[in-house]
């Protein structure tokens, strides 16, 4: 539990909260950009390498890049004028709320049972490479599938259809 | 504290903020930040138990994480497809004033 | 002696790191790759200024800048003097924070890249295992801060430009990768040190370059294309074409930020050289083994400075793309082309040593570029010019 | 081929940045402050005063007749005239300019005042290179800073200075002719007893005169502006 773990959580949980609170849409994704790379730090603070690197390059180049894209064709930077929170807002806070006290109550209580510190894993890509071909090749293979179904999908679904006024 | 408990414990904490903005907000971009958050979280958790697991080198919880960032990438691009659709339908992408299954 | 020479640099940090306490010597280490990568990267950069504006000069039959020092050597140092002394103008509707932060994160995220390239033998700041991962990660990062430098200008012409950036660099980011892939392939390995080692062999004194093969040739001529993509170069400057755009992304940008985005974008130059050198070229790695006395680095900084020499070759020849052809280009042509280079990369592979690898992989690329290149010339019909509205 | 015409271009540029180096007639670069292009002698931009002779003060041509002050399109122009007299190119008895300015932040180069003057007094000057740290005194040139000599008036404009010499050496001419014709008279007037007749009719003759010399004059004048203009 090192000083660095703590400043990347902070640094985390702040983006998180600048990201669902803030009246800019584009502030929010920027916000939101900044929680991923937090995550990201903690992943290769983890010793975990490639997903950090992977989710670095999917969340910061693809998706935040994708967000700031949709908001900017949904004309989403504009301020709504009726405030940024739904009318259902509380009963929302509730819930997270109490999402969040049963989660840390669960961890807090198997606290103890949790394995503490181990030595640090050695995984190379080519390991990774190895496995992703070999024991898990065909999640790979349907991953694959999906992510073509998806963007045939995300592609018709967002098309201009035919007749439509542009 | 583990170092696993601080971790599970920043996990929850991101996934609460996710949920809360995925609830609390009315822009459907901004649902789908929250969605994302929440994912990113779960992410973190499979990682961390992989990290503290007797067995790191069976990479099972790296695999998974790794699975869920490719899954997420196309939820993205799907939804915000969606959104962009919806958008084009409506006019808006308050989820406030979306309430009619009739278009 | 020639060793000597080869490692001086290495040398002289582990000479400097041994004068400080044990604890503190990892930190030290960094430090001073760090330092002397800021150090070098900039200085590189006032050279390439001078040689791209006098180089496109002649080009066009001009002397180009000559007045300050001799033969006009000290053109960056006066450039950097004026946008240094220069009022710093932020657009009073703009997003003051954002607007402040893009050139920083657009620097930061640009000299992050060189941390895991090798300049010379031994001589990297990291040997990253997932090296080339890392290095597309952070280059993927730059394209949020050029978002953020157009939108929180709150100028249209910044906002075109930065969507224009991000769609163009999201665009040829996917060939740019699949072209590396290919060599990742072939190697096995995402580490840039053991890919440059790998080509650091040499038959009847020819290097093993991934560039000599028929598909590391068609994998470094898309890498080419996609990479002047990603660092927005003449001919795919439509994010900052100035006949429509102004500057592009950076319009609302003065003295020193500006400075900034124009130093970040030559960084990303030399960073995608680098990493074009790393993998195509050898990395440091002498072009023939006779030249191996020479010290390591020269190679390293000589072929990158070439690659940049060329880039200014093409930008003095070429005419900008207009949108919808870049698209095309990278979409329809480009990627198609990079995806049948892995599928061949894989053919080479499996086929074993031989002379028939060489002939089925060079038939097969040269084969569908010749039958791709003449249906997408065929494809051009350019009529009379109907006007919509004008008539 | 696909990338051919690339090739080509590449080939072209090369070819002419490595060729600047071989050949001069590439580089059709003038360095400005060392080398200069001749000026065509009909360019212009300000206005200056000629003088004749070596002294500038009392060989101003101008008469401060302030016709070209009263047609300036931007008034930039300002005369004061002298109460004395002095004598002129022609030798008569004429005011001169006490203040002749030009304020050459309001000039626009139009060239009325030289069209007008009649007394070949102002001309359009090569001079361009007036740039200055003080916008109101180093632009306002007053009469000293504006008198360049005739010779001068001929290294810029030789043409059109042989034309106004010509002009005036006949202007000159038919003066003394006609102070030799007053002093004749005078003469006859003093020998004859009736003064009043001659004197009347000799009066109109000289103004004739001039004006005859002035009128082909100045459309050749024109004529020749029109031909270096085009």
């Amino acid at each position: 539990m090192n000083i660095v773990f703590w400043i990347l959580a902070v640094i985390t949980v702040l983006s998180g909260l600048a990201a669902v609170t803030l009246k800019n849409t584009v502030h929010c994704a920027l916000a939101v950009t900044g929680a991923f790379a937090g995550l990201a730090l903690l992943f290769l603070q983890l010793d975990a390498q490639f997903a950090g690197f992977a989710q670095i390059l999917v969340y910061i180049g693809a998706v935040a890049i994708l967000v700031v894209f949709a908001i900017l064709l949904t004309r989403g930077s504009d301020t709504p004028a009726q405030g940024v929170f739904s009318r259902t807002w509380f009963a929302g806070l509730l819930i997270a709320a109490a999402v969040f006290t049963v989660l840390g109550w669960a961890v807090m209580n198997s606290a103890a049972a949790l394995p503490h510190e181990n030595a640090v894993p050695t995984v190379t890509v080519q390991q990774i490479g190895q496995a992703l071909m070999g024991r898990y090749v065909l999640p790979l293979e349907i991953v694959a599938l999906l992510l073509t179904a998806a963007m045939l999908g995300a592609v018709i679904v967002a098309m201009h259809e035919k007749g439509e006024p542009k | 504290m583990t170092p696993l408990a601080g971790y599970l414990l920043v996990a929850a904490l991101v996934f609460a903020i996710g949920l809360a903005g995925a609830l609390t907000r009315r822009n459907a971009i901004l649902v789908l930040i929250g969605i994302e958050l929440m994912l990113n979280a779960a992410n973190l958790n499979l990682i961390a138990f992989w990290r503290y697991s007797p067995h790191p080198e069976v990479l099972t919880g790296m695999m998974f994480a790794v699975f869920s960032i490719a899954v997420a990438a196309a939820e993205a691009a799907v939804g915000l497809g969606l959104v962009i659709a919806l958008y084009r339908h409506a006019h808006t992408t308050d989820l406030d004033e979306i309430n009619r299954m009739k278009g | 002696m020639a060793n000597t020479l080869d490692q001086i640099f290495v040398l002289l940090k582990h000479w400097i790191v041994a004068y400080f306490p044990l604890a503190l010597q990892p930190v030290v280490g960094i430090l001073l790759s760090v330092v002397a990568i800021i150090a070098t990267f900039p200085a590189l950069f006032a050279l390439t200024t001078v040689i791209e504006r006098k180089g496109l000069g002649r080009m066009q039959n001009r002397i180009g800048p000559n007045r300050t020092g001799p033969f006009g050597i000290l053109q960056p140092v006066a450039d950097g003097i004026k946008s240094l002394t220069k009022e710093d103008i932020v657009p009073r509707s703009a997003d003051a924070v954002v607007h402040f932060v893009a050139p920083l994160v657009l620097v930061v995220v640009v000299f992050m890249g060189f941390a895991v390239l090798p300049m010379g033998r031994n001589m990297q700041l990291v040997d990253m295992d997932a090296g080339l991962l890392y290095f597309f990660a952070i280059g993927a990062s730059a394209e949020l801060s050029i978002f953020m430098a157009g939108w929180s200008s709150r100028n249209k012409y910044s906002l075109l430009g930065a969507m224009r950036a991000v769609a163009q660099m999201i665009s040829y980011e996917v060939p740019l990768l699949m072209s590396t892939v290919a060599i990742v392939m072939i190697t096995g390995s995402l580490s840039l040190v053991k890919i440059v080692e790998a080509q650091n062999q040499y038959t009847w004194g020819l290097p093993h370059w991934y560039i000599f093969t028929p598909w590391g040739f068609a994998a470094f001529i898309m890498f080419c294309i996609a990479a002047m993509a990603e660092t927005n170069r003449s001919p795919f400057d439509l994010p900052e074409g100035e006949s429509e755009l102004v500057a592009g992304y950076f319009t609302e940008y003065s003295g020193f930020k500006f400075a900034l985005f124009f130093l970040g974008e030559y960084v990303g130059m030399f960073s995608i050289s680098g990493l074009g050198t790393t993998l195509f070229l050898g990395g440091w790695s002498a072009p023939l083994a006779v030249l191996n006395f020479m010290p390591s680095w020269i190679w390293f900084f000589s072929k990158v400075m070439l690659s940049i020499v060329v880039m200014i070759w093409i930008r003095g020849t070429l005419p900008r793309l207009r949108q919808d052809q870049l698209m095309n280009f990278a979409w329809k042509f480009v990627l198609p082309m990079t995806l049948l280079n892995l599928f061949v990369a894989g053919l080479w592979r499996f086929m074993g040593e031989g002379i028939l690898r060489w002939l089925v992989c060079s038939a097969i690329l040269l084969g569908v570029y010749v039958i791709v290149g003449r249906t997408e010339m065929r494809r051009r019909k350019i009529g009379p010019r109907s006007y919509r509205y004008a008539e | 081929m696909l990338g051919e015409g690339i090739l080509k271009g590449l080939k072209e540029t090369a070819r002419n940045a490595l060729g600047s180096f071989v050949s001069a007639e590439r580089l059709t670069t003038v360095e400005y402050p060392e080398q200069r292009l001749p000026l065509p002698e009909a360019s212009r931009n300000f206005p200056f005063l000629v003088y004749d002779g070596a002294d500038w003060e009392s060989g101003l041509r101008c008469v401060a007749c302030q016709i070209c002050e009263k047609e300036c399109p931007p008034k930039c122009i300002y005369i004061d005239k002298s109460k004395d007299k002095k004598p002129d190119a022609v030798g008569k008895q004429q005011f001169y300019p006490a203040k002749f300015d030009i304020d050459i932040s309001v000039c626009m180069s139009c060239q009325i005042c030289v069209e007008v003057c009649p007394f070949e007094a102002i001309k359009m000057d090569h001079e361009f290179e007036l740039s200055t740290d003080d916008r109101f005194g180093g632009l306002l040139l007053d009469r000293k800073e504006l008198a360049k000599s005739n010779e001068y008036y001929h290294k810029i404009h030789p043409t059109e200075a042989t034309a106004v010499d010509d002009r005036l050496a006949k202007e000159r001419a038919a003066a003394e002719a006609k102070t030799k014709a007053t002093a004749a008279a005078a003469a006859a007037k003093a020998a004859a007893p009736k003064p009043d007749v001659p004197t009347a009719g000799a009066a109109p003759v000289p103004a004739a005169k001039v004006a005859a010399a002035a009128a082909p004059a100045t459309p050749a004048l024109d004529a020749k502006r029109e031909g270096d203009a085009s």
